[in-house]
Order: C-alpha cells, then structure tokens, then sequence
C-alpha cells in the first residue's frame, strides 16, 4: 500500500509561449533560459522541493524534448526520488480513445490515476512561467487552517497595471468575494499569481463535472474556479509578498532578467537557505581577459569575456572577443560575439554567432519615436553576417546577409 | 578490452606531506584546486570519460571532507546499483599489526576485498596530486597493442621534487630498460605519473608476493624490480600533467591556468572535467569592479580591483579592495580597502578592510581556513 | 558538447497486446508480471544494462502510466543515468502538427530528434514483449564486424512451428539473402526476434524515406526493412541460442512463466553475470505456515501460503489459506485465495480475491474435448465470489456472483 | 515541528560488544536479521517513514560491511543533494588524544561538525541493536505536546541485559522523576530504548559541557544528572521492540517472528521497512521439499525439509537435508542428508553432506562465516 502524499504538485508547463517568438521555436515555454543559468521551470520545481513537495508532475505536450532533457531524471532539484520525484506527464492513449490536452483543467483530468497513485490530500496547481521564490508549505497551512476548497496566491499589483491581470475581490477574512478577469477598470489591486492550491477531493469532483460540461472551455480560470465559487465553495485568496514576474514577453523577460542586476530589487538567487536549483552542464570558472572591462553585470560558468560588458547577462560558455561590446543584454548558453560587434538592448538566444562590426539592437535614445524601439532579439543557432544589423524590436529567425562596411 | 573491463583505484591520500598547508584537515584528494574542483576531481573524471564504470578510492586519514565531496559518485554518474564509486575506509589489516597502512602496497592490501570481489580484467591506479586530462582509452589500447604486463604513464620532463619518484629509460619499443633504472628527480628524466594499468590477477600476484615477502615499497619492490621478468612499458602523457610536489607548484600551477591554452588543454571540450554541483548563482560584478586576466567562479561578489588570481565559488570582494595574483578559497571574504599580493586563502577566510598582505610569486603567503585577520 | 554514444536502443513498448485481454486491460503489456516478481520489460532492459547500452527510450502511447510508475527514475535498472538512462516517450505536439505513432517506423521516426541528442553511432530497436537473455554487445561486434547495416537477431524454431514466424533465407556468410513472412509452407526455420541492430546513418535516411512515402505503414517488418532489402544494403543476421518466448498470448504466457519451474528450461534468472533487475517493493521474506504443503513452485517476498502448492508460481504478496489449493497456476501480487478455494491451471491477476470454496480453472484431464479446455484468467482486482466457478478458457473481467454449494 | 526539520543520528557499533559472534567483521547496525534485514534498516526505516530526510551514521571500526549496505542511502530514498545519508567515519578527535571515541558522549562529539552543520531544529537518536517499528511522527508530537527538553522512549518489562542501561521511574505526567532513578537490569522496569529527542541547540550545549567536564556517560553525566533541571519526559513504545543483548536473545527475536503476529507487528504494512535490494530471483521448491513455519528470503532453492527456519537470501538446501529451530544466513549450503538443529549459521557457510549439528534452544550452536564444515 502506498503512503498518503500530503500534497503534491501539478506543474502547467504546456503552453507555448507564442509571444517569446523564436525564444520558443523549438522550446516549451518553460525550458526558455533565464538569468545566467536557470530555465524558467527551475523556479517552481526550486519552490516545490524547498517547500517539501517532492511528487511534482509536469504537464506538457508541446515540444517537450528539451525539456525532458533538461529536466531529466530530476536530480538537479533533487527530485530523483523512488516514491516521488518529477515525471513529465505527455498525453496517451487508452481503450476509451485518446485525446490531447483541451484545456489547464483538462490536462489534469486526464492525468488523475498519475494523482491517485500518490492518494494526496491536497493538490498544488502551477504555472510554468513565472519567476518568484515562493513556500508552498506555508500557503498550504494558510489553506489548511481555514479548512479552504481552494486558495489562490494573490498579489497587490500597482492599481496602473490591476487591469492587465485577474483580480480578487476580497472579504475581510481573505475568503474570495468576485473575479474579475483583466477589467477595464480594476476595483481591486489584487492579483492571482497563477498558483492553486486544492483539497483534492474537491478538485476532483469539479475536474469531473467539468470534463461532462459540453460548454466548458476546460480552464482553471475561465471555467472551474467560477463553478467552484458559484457553488459556494471554500475559496481563499494567500496574500504573497516578494518579486513575481510574469516572463510571458519579449520585454518582460528582459526586463526580468536585468532585475537581477538591480540591487533594489527583492529576488535574491544566493540565498542559502532557498536554493534555486538548476541543471547544469561541467563547466569551468569563467574567465575574464586582461583587456576586459565588466561592470554592473552577472557572468556564468564557462564564459570568456575579454571585451567590454555592462548590465548584462552572460549565460554559460558565452564568449565576448576583445572589442566587442556587450550592454543592457540578455546572452544565452554557447553564443559568440566577435570582436567589433555591439550587442545593445537585445535577447540572444542559445548558440549564435554575431560576427565582426555586426550591430544587434540600439540605444533607445537613439529613437524618439519610442514606438520603433524595443529589445531585439537572434534566434538560436543563427549567425548574424559581418557588419550586419539587427534592428531595435526585430526578432531574427532567419540568417542574416553580410552587410556593408 | 573494454573500459568497463577495467577497475579504477584512487589513492586519496597520495603524498599528503608535500602539501601540509592544505592537508591538515582533509586528504590531498579534496584538496581544492582551479576554482571549483577538488585534486580527486581530474582522475576521477579521466576515468569516467574513457567509460570506467567502477572507482574505489582508497583512503587513510581526514577523509571526511572527501567524503563530503564525492558523496554518492552522482556527479560522475558514478551512483550505481551495480559497480560505481566505493570510498574504501582504512581498514585494521591483521597483516600490519593493526594498525593503519603506511604505503602504496598497503594501502592497495587493504583494499584487496575490493579488488577481488570486481569483475573487472584490468586495474588502472591513479593518485590525487597529479592534476592531468588525459584519455586513457588511448592508454589501455596501447597496453593492449604492445601485449604488456604493466604499463606505467610518464612525462619527460623536469622531475617533480617528491621524494622516492620513479624516473628511468625506455628502449626503441617503449618497454621500460632496466640498466638506465635511477632515481634521481633533479634534471630532464622520463618520471612516473604514478599511473599504472595491469591485469587484476597480476596485481592481486603481485600484492600477495609484496605481502609474504615484506615489500614496502610499490616503485621499487614491485616496477623496479620486475623490469626484466615483466613486460612493464612506459606510454608517454602528451596530454596536460602537472604534479603538485608543494604549495608553491600547487600556487603556480593555478596561476598558470590563466594562460588560455593552458586552461583549454586542461579542460578539454571532449573530455569535460565533472565535480560536484552546487547551484550557486553566476558572479555578479558591480559597477565599481575591475577585473582582468582572471578564472572566477560561480556566486562571487566582485566590487573590487582584481587581476591575475583565481577565485572559488563565493569569494566576495570589498569596493576599493584589491588583489593582484591570489588564489582565494571559497567563502572568503576579502573586506573594503584590503590590499592583497600573492596570497593563497584556504577556504571561509575573512581579511578585514584595508589590511595589506603581500607574500612572493616565489613564496606565496598562506592563509589557514577560517583564518580572520 | 555531448559526448558520442556508442549505441542507443528504442524499446517498442506500444502494444496494446490485446490477444492477453484483461490483463491489459490497464496496462500496456511490457508491464504485465512475469515469473514471479518481474515484468515482461525487465528483460530487455536488463539485457540493455549487462550490454552496456545505457541510453534507452522506451516507446508508448497506450496507457503508460502503470508503465511509467514501474520504470521510475530508472533506479531499478541503474538506469537512473545523468547523462542517458531509461526515458519513456510518449508522442507530443511540435509546431508543424501533431500525430500519434502510426506503426513502429513512425515511433522511432518522431523521436528522431531525442536519438540525435545522443549522437549515436548504432540504435538498437527492441520489441517490448519477449522473455530472453540476450548480449547486445556480442550482437553489435557482429554487426560491426561485418560493416553491416542492419543486423537481425535470429534463432533457429522448430520446423513444425516456424509458419508463425517472420522467416530468413541466408547466404553462407549470414547475409539475408530472402525475407518469409509467416509462409504457409517456409523454406526456413531461422526466425527473427524482433531485435535489431542498426547503423544509425542508414536508419535515419530509411526512416525519412519511409515517412516520405504516404502508402507505407511504417512499419518495421513491413515496410522499411524490406525497402533497405532491396536497395541492396547490408542486412545480416545475427544467430542466437537459448531461450526466447514471445509472451502475447494467454497460454504463452502461462507457458513462458511455468518454464522456470522445468529444471530442462535454459533460462537462470540466478545467474550472477547476467542480472534480471525488477522494481520491488518493500516487502519481508515470505512465510509458510505449519501446515503447508508447497512443491516444484517459485514464491516471491512477502507471501503467506499456509495451503497447498503445485507447479505455480506466486507473486509478492500472495496469501493461499490454510487448505486452499493452487496448482500449474500463476498468481499475481497481492492476490488472496481463501481456505478451501481450487485454483488450478489458472492465471490470476493482481489483488484479487478467490473466496471460500469457489473454484478457478480445471484439470486437462476433465475435458475430453480439449477445445473446450484452457487456461483460466480472472482479470485484475476481481472477486470470486464464495463457491462460484470460472472455467477452464474463462476470461473473467466482471465480478462474479456466488456459486451455489 | 515538521519531521523533515529533526536531525536523525544512529549509533551504528552500538552495543557491539553483547554479539561478539557476530560484530569481529561488522557493526552491529550491519548484522544481518530477519531474513533479509540489517539491524540499521528499522531505526532508518523508523525515521524516512515519519519523514527525516537528513540521517547520520556514526561508525566506529568495522564499518566496510555498513558503507557497503547503506551504500548512497538510495534504499531509504535518502540519497540526496541536499540532507540524505551520511556515514561518519571516525575522526581523530584531539579533544580525545587523537584516539577513536569509547564512549556515546565521545561518539556525539566525534559528529559534532556533522550536527552543527544540519539546519534541523531537533536530534533523534536512535540505537542499532534496538529492534522496533515505531511511529517516530506520534514520538515528535509527544515532545512538542509535553514541551518537553528531552524525551527518551521506554519500554516497560524485563530490561536487557546490558551492562548500564537506564531504568527510572515516571511520574504521573510522563516526566522522568528524580528519585527512583535507578540502573539495575533483572526485573520488569521502564528501561530505555536509547531513543533520544531533544532540541540541536541543547544536545551541542550539552557534548560541549560533558567534553569540557571529562563527562564520559551519556545516560548518566548527562540524563540522570540533569532530571531536575531538565524536562526529561519517557514516551512509552506501545509497537514492536526488542532489544539485543546476546546472540541468545538475537535467536529467540528471530524465531520469534514466526508467529504471525509478532511478524506483522514488526512489519507494519503502513510503516514499511526498506532494505538494500539485491535481485535476486523468487525461491524455488523442488518436489521433494517439504517447508513448515519458516520464513525465507529470495534466492534460496530447497530441496529438504525445514521446519521453524529462518532463511536468508539464496540459502541451498540439498535433498533429504533436515533443519529445524535454525538462522541460515546468505549463501550458506546445506548439503544432501545434512540434519541441522538449533543452528545459527553466518553468510557463506558450507555443511557437507550428511553432517550433522546440533544447539539447543537455549544455545544455538554458531557456525561463523566461510566456514566449512
């Protein structure tokens, strides 16, 4: 007989991510890279282990080679475990016939032998792309001690942005009065971030029910937390406190990823005690030239930099010949800048070469018309010719042509 | 034959006394080195990546840092059900009196349960004082071609300053001669790596004869005087080998990894070397540091001026603070204003702001762990 | 970069195995038991193991998840590599579109990219069904011995029997001269395993060609070996002796798991050098009560068995009461067969429960007319109810009512 | 307190000394037990079942076998990146003259590094010659209920015969009182499981105390002396277990546990006892066996008759062999004809055929390991 799991996780991982563009051509959304060695995915996985969860499934059914990969056998998060650990849940068939993932709540419906095996009493539901260092243990005794069907983390937002997110109106013991799915104009600044927790006997019957509604688009957000709300379940909103950050953007998660260079901001990576875990391949110390200047930046294993870098990210193996210039940059594992390239305000993506005298993104300053700048972005694997230019907002998929000199 | 055909053993201790700066608390296999590896790092990866599936490392004293640091073998995907990583503890030998092994023919007797109960053909014994990137596929296919008995690695070069090391001639086939046999360890000489591949049952021979007659000593009763019965040829290492014999080649040799293509031959791209993780986050510099011609590794904090050192993981630099040719461990932290020359710090080492510590490139000055000054 | 892997080996786990009707009915049929405390797939990844191939994808769409549970982390095999190991691999969305494996070619042609991580020089591709010992590593000697593309494991059947099976003419040099597939009247008695060794190169361009052509079933034995055949590539076949038992069938599994009680049978399961590894749980030696009576059987840990026992075979955690009679029967973890029931030449899935005086299976003897005899089945987690009767041929799949006395 | 913050820390030689059959090449949290256990499995099992995650194993000599068992501490799921299993080898302590520790307080102190380092709240330390299945989670709760400062558990019956072992009394509340404390050992009495839970910070308080004080007794220097300051509470063990105190009671313990219900009560289904996994295949009977009131492991092929055996993994007993009232460990042979009675055999044995051996209940005749006979 199997022991009771107190709680495990369901981790949403299957969306594509269509607005990172090429970031996420070959990628599931969570396998995109972040912040000079992590996945975004190595944040909720981090925040389950720390948290004591050690059953998480991950959901997924787009591109999920890399991520396999990635994730492995789930040692890196030390959720290699006998009873337990991760498992990367595809959709598959049975004598009843097969489907693919409808929908968030779909997608857990049809893997509800994987949560019965582990016979848990509660059952966390994440999204896969989100950065933010979370203790599920401690939400889950808010949600216990309130004897809760659901609660949903929930974050105060600037009330300029509310609009952008679904809101919470609240009662005064924090249990759930109104939804307000992204309005136009928020009464209420408090956000859900995107992390549930269930009694599973409850999540199961709404999951049922709504897997027989015809109508249902079969979504968490659209579809069984309102029934679960009109049919006057326990719902509770967490208050969380700390960085959060939707990476669903080009911008957002640039901007995300310089937040780490920015000492004001609350999302500290050393902390000792919450470690962010990630996979990593053997790497040497990375190795800083004579002629180099670094300054305001953040450098990963394996790197050579002998050019000039400022508030920039470098990941793993990147090199930085002398005289080229990396700023405001987010470079991913393996890319090379040649010397005489500028890398401005831009995303490099895994495994590029930017060749001699090339220019990738500029200055804002350089645009008045601030609707013709943004952060540009190289494809993996492309090479960016000789001289060649790379666009502010331009995002490469394709090879680039030599330009002139 | 195939590599896991063949049992890798690693002496953790080897020549723990030449290193007695950084060996009093842990043995020379843990002894850190390049910023982020242990000495037991570089044989133990070699091993793995010419596809040995099965390593016992054997140990004597002030193992507990070693243990610590290859934990289950995971990092060398040594974690198996079946062969894997063994850490050999001492073991009370009845056939030393009790008492502890003293030498390499001990140490391997006291492992001899070990050896035996392996499946393996062949045995490939390693120490942990020779930091090396070799592929020893090509060594055992050239035990295999020359039909040898032993077969020990060497460099011709200027000897290392260890007491008792083998050094010898070679004859046109590369089998060792015996006539030029010496050991010297001043000038130019073909000298042991202390590298050997020989079939397990010659070795398990060998150890019982060493044993009944009273040998002590591995080079001399053992190589140096089978050369004539024995086939014992030599293969020499023209990959990256460097053996530390003192802290001040334990000093230089970090430093002179700041040369690219010493570091590239040392960490060759198809031979990765692998080491325990620790998910610590990448270095971050500030807006007031100025690096240059450094190997920093990961989780540092660098807010001061630092040229020509090597830094472990989670060195944290000072604003003003400057260091010129250091090698600082691990958790140091080096206060604002401090000004350091030549200095080596063992691991959690505090200098507080605006000390001023200088030692010689010829002489470097050591601080002890945990040392606050 | 990742380093070369010598060879990788694809387990088709896909079968729905339905000629073994309720046993698996919940699961795919690498994961039906066998001989006590195994599963049919513990075959082909031991022998991957002992072979040293330490890369295995093994290949599902149909109901992985008992599946999936069973293989784990891959711990159980010492697959539980950082770099390879066991990884189940399911069908998943790409950008271009979404299919379900079409035939085995199909399987291992969408899983192209997951090989090509490994860069692989051969791949093996395995059939999940069969029970043998096999030393991939000699195979693959052969295989590159002889410059071979693709190498078929053969073994030489009975003459009487070989219209069942896929057939090879040879040329004196063991090249495939002529393929048979289940002739009525063969011309040969070397059948093919279902074990393949090929040159990945080549394989890579058969299984593009393959995919390329919309009137191909994509599948191995039908399609892309015979196109390889006859575009003249090198095909030899690899001669192996001992013991190897396609299991698909009721009586052949039933056969297949009796053979381990026949002292002629060469099939050692305690062979130190060649290890069959399971996934077990927790469970204590097993206990034979004071009035037992057990003969000529195999019991696995953690049964009770204080009745009668002959020529059978119990699974973990099998309890027989005190005057219960088992014979020439097979029975799965978990099973409780109570005083004075009758199980004979039977096989009873896992947890269920033989009540008081009922009687499962029948003897040979009884029935003249041996069509109506048969190897019993009563389906997974079943009741047989007090006194009631499954017959011999029998494939219980429903509860059964009381029997009257 | 979550389990996952107590520390848990087993004596792997403790009590050595009462087994000494079967502790020369061992420690006792390596005997072999139950057909196929190791003493270490049930207090390790005991703390993974309520959830501890971070173990460590105090060893003293003899440890191979242990290391070799526990191996990554992957049986216990207990083979981590962060807490997991550690063995602690002995370390010179210079507190001690740089001689291995005698006694509990020392063993303590020898592991302090390894305790300091754990960011657990609570130790749990448990014995390895102390047989038991208990719910350590139901333990915790009565600690933190009680507010308690150290909670020992007890069992109340005839004490082992064990040279100082504590018995006291208790007051009405559970609290350890002050004047009935006593150490005798021959009638019924609350005796303790050495099964200790107090808070980290006040066990380091307290080794520091005993080491500077020359404190040798941990029972006494430091439970006894300090019932009246402490909060000293007895949890009573309403579960299974049985203490080891002679080879005698190790027999009995195991010929116990052919009553059903001994059996279950020590292994409880929802407490499951995890064990290295070895592979082997299902025992095999052949016709002319003949099996009664025996418990047997995997691997075994009997051919004779038994009758009240114990039988560890892959035991052979040859046609017209009899054995009854025996302990067969691992790999030992009976041959044909042979006729055993009341014998405890270690692994690898050999009975030739038709020998014949007899104990007595009282006295089990011991065969040692490898031995022919």
């Amino acid at each position: 007989m199997r022991k009771k799991t107190e709680c495990l996780a369901m981790l949403l991982a299957g969306g594509q991510g269509s607005r990172l563009g090429v970031l996420t051509q070959n990628i599931a959304k969570p396998a995109v890279p972040y912040g000079g060695k992590y996945r975004i995915i190595d944040f909720p996985l981090s925040n389950c282990v720390n948290s004591g969860i050690e059953t998480v499934g991950v959901l997924t059914q787009y591109e999920p080679l890399e991520l396999n990969a990635y994730i492995g056998n789930g040692q890196a998060w030390d959720l290699d475990r006998i009873n337990g650990g991760v498992h990367i849940l595809s959709p598959y068939q049975q004598i009843s016939g097969t489907e693919w993932y409808k929908g968030t709540a779909n997608a857990i419906y049809q893997n509800i032998p994987f949560i019965e095996r582990y016979n848990p009493e509660y059952v966390a539901v994440l999204s896969g792309d989100h950065i933010y260092k979370m203790d599920y243990a401690k939400m889950l005794t808010f949600h216990k001690e309130r004897s809760a069907d659901c609660t949903i983390a929930m974050l105060e937002v600037p009330w300029e942005e509310a609009s952008r997110f679904g809101l919470m109106i609240l009662n005064d013991d924090n249990s759930i009065a109104e939804f307000e799915e992204k309005p136009e104009k928020p009464s209420s600044n408090k956000a859900s971030m995107g992390v549930y927790i269930f009694t599973w006997e409850k999540l199961k019957a709404y999951l049922l029910a709504d897997e027989a509604d015809p109508d249902s688009d079969n979504d968490f957000g659209k579809n069984l937390i309102p029934a679960m709300h009109q049919a006057g379940e326990r719902l509770f909103a967490y208050p969380f406190e700390g960085y959060w950050k939707d990476v669903g953007t080009i911008d957002s998660l640039w901007e995300a990823n310089l937040d780490l260079l920015n000492p004001g901001v609350d999302l500290d990576l050393s902390d000792d005690n919450w470690r962010i875990y990630s996979n990593n391949p053997a790497n040497t110390p990375h190795y800083i030239g004579p002629n180099a200047l670094v300054e305001n930046s953040m450098i990963a294993g394996g790197c050579r930099v002998e050019g000039k870098l400022d508030y920039s990210i470098l990941f793993a193996d990147v090199i930085v010949e002398e005289g080229a210039k990396v700023e405001y940059s987010i470079v991913m594992p393996g890319t090379r800048i040649e010397a005489g390239a500028v890398v401005r305000y831009s995303i490099v993506a895994e495994n590029a070469l930017i060749r001699r005298g090339a220019q990738v993104g500029d200055l804002p300053e350089n645009y008045p018309d601030r609707d013709l700048w943004g952060v540009a972005v190289v494809g993996d694997g492309l090479v960016v010719e000789k001289n060649a230019r790379v666009k502010p907002k331009e995002m490469l998929e394709n090879k680039i042509k030599e330009g002139q000199e | 034959m195939r590599a896991n055909n063949v049992l890798g053993i690693i002496y953790s201790n080897s020549y723990d006394s030449v290193l007695p700066e950084l060996t009093p608390l842990r043995a020379m296999g843990s002894v850190p080195f390049a910023g982020r590896y242990r000495l037991i790092d570089f044989p133990l990866s070699n091993m793995v990546n010419c596809g040995i599936t099965n390593v016992g490392v054997i140990t004597k004293g002030n193992y507990r840092s070693l243990m610590d640091h290859v934990g289950s073998g995971k990092a060398w995907d040594l974690s198996r059900k079946r062969d894997g990583l063994f850490v050999i503890p001492p073991f009370s030998d009845s056939a030393f009196g009790g008492e502890q092994f003293r030498s390499r023919i001990e140490a391997l007797h006291s492992a001899i349960g070990f050896i035996e109960r392996s499946k393996a053909e062949y045995v490939l014994m390693c120490d942990s004082n020779v930091v090396c990137n070799m592929d020893f596929g090509d060594l055992i296919k050239y035990h295999s071609d020359k039909g040898a008995d032993i077969t020990l690695v060497y460099k011709y070069e200027q000897a290392p300053k260890i007491p008792g090391i083998l050094t010898f001639a070679l004859d046109a086939s590369g089998r060792v001669s015996n006539e030029e046999l010496c050991r010297c360890g001043i000038t130019c000489a073909a000298h042991s790596l202390n590298i050997f591949l020989l079939r397990k049952s010659l070795l398990e021979r060998l150890l019982n004869d060493a044993v009944c007659l009273g040998y002590k000593d591995f080079d001399q009763d053992i190589i140096a005087s089978n050369v004539e019965n024995l086939k014992i040829f030599g293969y020499e290492c023209d990959s990256y080998a460097r053996t530390i014999d003192s802290l001040q080649t334990y000093y230089e040799i970090n430093m002179d990894l700041l040369q690219p293509d010493q570091k590239d031959a040392l960490f060759a791209p198809d031979r990765p070397v692998f080491t325990k993780v620790h998910d610590d986050m990448p270095s971050v510099y500030s807006h007031s540091s100025n690096v240059k011609n450094s190997l920093i590794a990961d989780g540092c904090k660098i807010e001061g001026q630092v040229e020509n050192c090597v830094f472990f993981r989670r060195v944290n630099v000072g604003r003003g603070a400057k260091l010129k040719n250091c090698v600082i461990m691990q958790d140091t932290f080096i206060g604002e204003g401090a000004d350091l020359n030549c200095v080596i710090t063992d691991k959690n080492a505090v200098i507080k702001p605006d000390k001023v510590l200088s030692g010689d490139k010829n002489y470097p000055f050591f601080l002890g762990k945990g040392i606050v000054i």
